[in-house]
């Protein structure tokens, strides 16, 4: 296990929180109506995107789905402009144009969110693609659901991806449901991994995606070797706490099963892990969330403030001059 | 006429689908979360309980093969509903629409029969981003071997349905993602089926002719409503199937009111006005007494924010603005 | 080995002549300006065809891509019918509609040839739902080419199957190359099959397909297992003697690869094997050979015959009165 | 005004293609068949050997893995050419062509660039049947965020191919699969560029106006020489952008002749013809004596069979009986 400091465990614990509040916090301005379309949250899944993230270098590049807000705050984009996208305004990251699912920041190597299912794989194979045309030495992390690895563009990509030796770590962050339907009931396998078979690609682990290390580790490597050799197929087993969207009538689980996977909160298994560890003590815990709550509403009443945009702002953008 | 019932358009598709279920055994639906979940748009709430998986199927997110199994099963003789959660993933079952559930019968010579229904729903104004909020209904309608209807109000979405399934023909029906909890009169009648390729005026007039469907048929109704009170008499008619295209009923309005607007949700560039327009001229051009509008969208990607959104798609408003225009 | 009779290794050898005889036919009057469009010729794959169509029962059903003509003649279609289509002819399978690619028989349970790579599979998946929805006892037989594994057309319709447990036998004919591109230049993985895996589906053999015998017990034994249980992905190792439609440069494969293959001649060595087990005679071979030769010059004159289709017959069939 | 050469279309996308890759080492070719088979229309014959197979990169088939690895090694600054063999196939890309090329740019606020070329080809006439004979530039044209174009002539093709990898926007080349062997005179100039979205007159006359694009051009010209035998002087805009759409043009050529056929291999219903018509209405209403006639295919799968499908797409007769029945 990677030696870690405290800082980087506090650093993460935070980001876990943060990625936490502003979840809950936009659950609220959705319900006020001042977050409209689809609103898909990453609650439960933090231990997934934290881990992720923190495991690849600035130079590398990012590609996820519509469920991208955890992705976007764990890669450091700025939670103002994150929380104005939200809300439509002109200071958001894509200036009001994109929301909750397009998010993206150019200068953090995050390129967004995608809302079509399986949309984003050619495009994270594209950009790998450039690594070694240019023969620079960089990889791309392309999350995606487990639903997503069903559809045309996932076998498309991922053979590409094969056939031209491309640096992309390809993570499935299976929480076990594509909207209401059960991987089994939509995947003739339901140990994801196993697809790579189909392209001869490297197997990677099925990580505990609950746990932000045992996550963190697991992308390490798996990214290592794909900027070397090739791509990888791994798998983080997580849980969405909450609907798939909102409104989401959660036909498809029961309460108890909820219950139980919220009991194993990564956010509070992650604490308990920092103090057993003596990288942090309640107290400091309690100011990190303390400090997230604080920036979460600060970002809410940047977002308020912000101008939306005009007319005009239609028209812009459409095609490069 | 047969009694009727008022419910809204959801109540009717559902009514409609579940009625054929029981008429007849070889109809099934399939298609993302139209079972467990009960249907995205809540249609199909209830009939997984009801019929049971084998006839209400939950698929992996295929789009290609949502469409393309709904062909096979229908050259082998079922009646199946493919259902895509919205008119966007289309894009992606192009080919199996047009190149396979379109040209099968024509290809081979007539051997084969697709008696596919294809629904989705299409539409923006939901805050949903450039990519979730299309209407391509042209792009459907374009191909001959499909037809292609919109259902504005209840009772069509109930009898298009029923038509769709019954009809040997690949037939998609695009249902309006905020129409769903219109409500109107239905016909208390489980044989009630909408004439393929028949539009209907939905509101008479003699002033001007406004020409729409799907949801445009709402904003023409609005905004026939505020040219009333300005003593301006507007006739709308409701093309309600974009393929086949009828032209008898808005050509005979033209020739009555001299003055036309269209309208649609969809883009400007080779959309329904422009061919509007040239059915116009082509059946109509000693009555062009003034150029024939059109209220579309901008030619923009949507984007999210809220009222730039909606400035960027037609309403009542615009509808007025151009049939001042017109006069 | 399955016990084959006398006039069934006859029958089968009279098949695969046939279809040699019609494909080197077609080659002529294609030159001759006679057929038009693209025309994708089955000579060194007779074997191939021959086997799997004969494995399965008049029930069953088959679907196939444009490589078709080989497998209409083994199913059975009326050669003065198929030639006719050929030649674009109101009397042809397809009404002259369809041509070389789109060659069909509904009372053949033979569903057609179909142009667009991956286009037929979700229509298989189709036919085989049927099976299951109404309880009936047959299956289905979908053949395609070694570079259709790679789209996403057959990732949806192999995980379709798999899920719903259909009865069909995919049956790759790897014949090397997808136009010019050899199967490794185009899929991470050169064993077909191991595609299976990605399905959790029953991994099927990797036949001789140039072997008429072998590929005939494999399909066999496919079929009865997907019958009953779902689907199979298997594979038949074949070689196509001529390039991949008329007019193909082939810059691809050397003269010499091709010169090795075709000695392999799976007409010549089915020949070889038949008067090995004395089930028959050089003589009664000749005789077969002279029958498919008549056979063929019968339909290309019945073809030639035939009258054109009218102008009318473009509004035809367009839709289903 | 630069020397010229005169060759056939395929020469100058060759020469283009080879140029642009000489010019600048970002520019890359990926496609079925581009690599060692040397281009299905052999129009990167050659390549292969010339780039190696970095440059010129040989895919699976994988419509959308072409398109979507395109549009991903844009974004990256790379400047790919994704080549789709035939526009057919282009059907399978749709998401990937509509939903993410196009949409990127403005999606996200201005922050990524797509800066695609993808090339294919289009149209019927070969006897491919139903599937394989598609002339359905609209539905891409019908979106904002691409520009399309259509070379009729060896310069356009020249220009347009440079024109669209130098461009920093997704740019649909769709080349006509009966028109590589044409000839024309193409300026020697490396950096000849067709300007964004501007028609031209290629044939000047004062009696009917006739607007094409594509094969439809060379309809249109020879119509042109046989009405100029009766003394019928057509005058021909070639569009050569369905987006952006020029109107300038067949406008200004309109209010000079007042009669007007478009001419366009698609299918009729929301076509070329339909838009175009559209425009001279809300542009040039004055001006119309008489019905704008549309020539185009008839609205039927294509079929095998020569004869027929020779019939049911347009000709130069058929342009010269509309031109006769406008004037
Ligand atoms: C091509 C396409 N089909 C359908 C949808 C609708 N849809 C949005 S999310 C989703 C489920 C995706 O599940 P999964 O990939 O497991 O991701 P998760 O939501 O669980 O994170 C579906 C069906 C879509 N956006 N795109
Ligand atoms: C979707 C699609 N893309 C491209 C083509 C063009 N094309 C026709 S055949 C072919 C090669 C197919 O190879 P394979 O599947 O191995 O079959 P084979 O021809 O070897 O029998 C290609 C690329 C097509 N018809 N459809
Ligand atoms: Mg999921
Ligand atoms: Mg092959």
């Amino acid at each position: 296990m990677a030696d870690f400091k405290k800082a980087d465990l506090l650093d993460m614990y935070y980001d876990m929180v943060l990625i936490r509040r502003f979840e809950e916090r936009c659950a609220q301005l959705y319900q006020e109506g001042k977050i409209g379309g689809f609103l898909h949250l990453y609650i439960g899944q933090e231990a997934t995107g934290v881990g992720a993230v923190r495991a690849i270098r600035k130079e590398d590049h990012i590609f996820t789905a519509y469920r991208d807000h955890g992705i976007a705050i764990a890669r450091g984009l700025d939670i103002n402009a994150l929380m104005a996208e939200m809300l439509g305004k002109v200071t958001g990251v894509s200036k009001g144009k994109g929301g909750s699912m397009h998010l993206a920041s150019r200068e953090h190597n995050f390129w967004g969110g995608y809302a079509i299912v399986g949309g984003h794989l050619p495009l994270a194979a594209g950009v790998a693609l450039r690594a070694r045309y240019m023969e620079e030495d960089f990889g791309v992390l392309c999350l995606m659901g487990d639903g997503a690895t069903n559809i045309g563009y996932f076998h498309e990509s991922l053979d590409l991806s094969a056939v031209w030796d491309l640096p992309v770590v390809w993570l499935v962050e299976n929480n076990q449901y594509g909207m209401g339907t059960a991987v089994k009931r939509a995947s003739g396998v339901e140990e994801i991994v196993k697809k790579a078979q189909a392209y001869g690609m490297k197997e990677g682990p099925r990580c505990d995606g609950m746990d932000v290390i045992a996550t963190y580790e697991a992308v390490k490597e798996a990214m290592e070797y794909a900027r070397k050799n090739g791509p990888v197929l791994m798998e983080a087993l997580t849980y969405r706490f909450v609907g798939h969207s909102m409104g989401d009538p959660e036909r498809y689980r029961t309460k108890d099963e909820v219950r139980q996977y919220s009991e194993e909160d990564p956010i509070g298994k992650f604490g308990a892990y920092i103090k057993s560890k003596k990288k942090g003590t309640d107290a400091e815990l309690a100011e990190l969330d303390q400090k997230a709550a604080e920036a979460i509403e600060a970002a809410v009443q940047f977002a308020e403030e912000s101008p939306d945009p005009t007319f005009e702002s239609l028209f812009e953008d459409v095609y490069v001059d | 006429m047969a009694e009727t019932k008022r419910m809204t358009i959801r109540e009717a598709l559902s009514q409609a689908l579940r009625e054929e279920m029981y008429r007849d055994e070889t109809v099934f639906i399939m298609g993302e979360e139209v079972g467990v979940w009960g249907g995205t748009y809540a249609v199909t709430r209830g009939f997984y309980d009801e019929f049971g998986e084998k006839r209400v199927r939950d698929t992996p997110i295929a789009e290609m093969a949502i469409v393309g199994a709904g062909v096979g099963a229908a050259m082998a003789g079922l009646r199946p509903v493919s259902e895509l959660m919205t008119i966007n993933f289309a894009f992606l079952a192009l080919d199996a629409i047009v190149n396979h559930a379109a040209k099968i019968h024509s290809m081979f010579g007539g051997q084969f029969k697709v008696p596919l229904t294809i629904r989705t729903t299409t539409g923006g104004g939901r805050q949903l981003g450039a990519t979730h909020s299309h209407s391509p209904e042209i792009i459907f309608a374009h191909f001959p071997g499909l037809y292609v209807c919109c259902p504005a109000m209840a009772d069509d979405a109930y009898g298009m349905i029923k038509t769709a399934i019954r009809n040997d023909n690949p037939v998609m029906v695009i249902e309006h993602s905020t129409l769903y909890q219109t409500r109107g009169e239905v016909p208390l009648d489980q044989d009630y089926l909408v004439p393929v390729g028949e539009s209907r005026i939905v509101r008479e007039g003699k002033d001007v002719t406004l020409v729409s469907f799907s949801k445009g048929v709402h904003w023409c109704l609005e905004a026939a409503d505020i040219l009333a009170k300005e003593g301006i008499e507007a006739e709308i008619v409701d093309l309600r199937w974009l393929r086949p295209l009828d032209t008898s009923k808005f050509i005979e309005s033209f020739k009555k009111t001299n003055r036309m607007v269209v309208v649609e949700e969809g883009l400007p560039q080779f959309g329904v006005g422009a061919e509007i327009t040239a059915r116009v001229m082509e059946e109509a051009f000693d009555w062009m007494d003034a150029p024939i509008k059109r209220v579309t969208a901008e030619d923009v990607p949507l984007p999210y924010s809220r009222e730039i959104e909606q400035m960027a798609l037609p309403s009542a408003e615009k509808v007025v603005k151009a049939v001042k225009e017109v006069l």
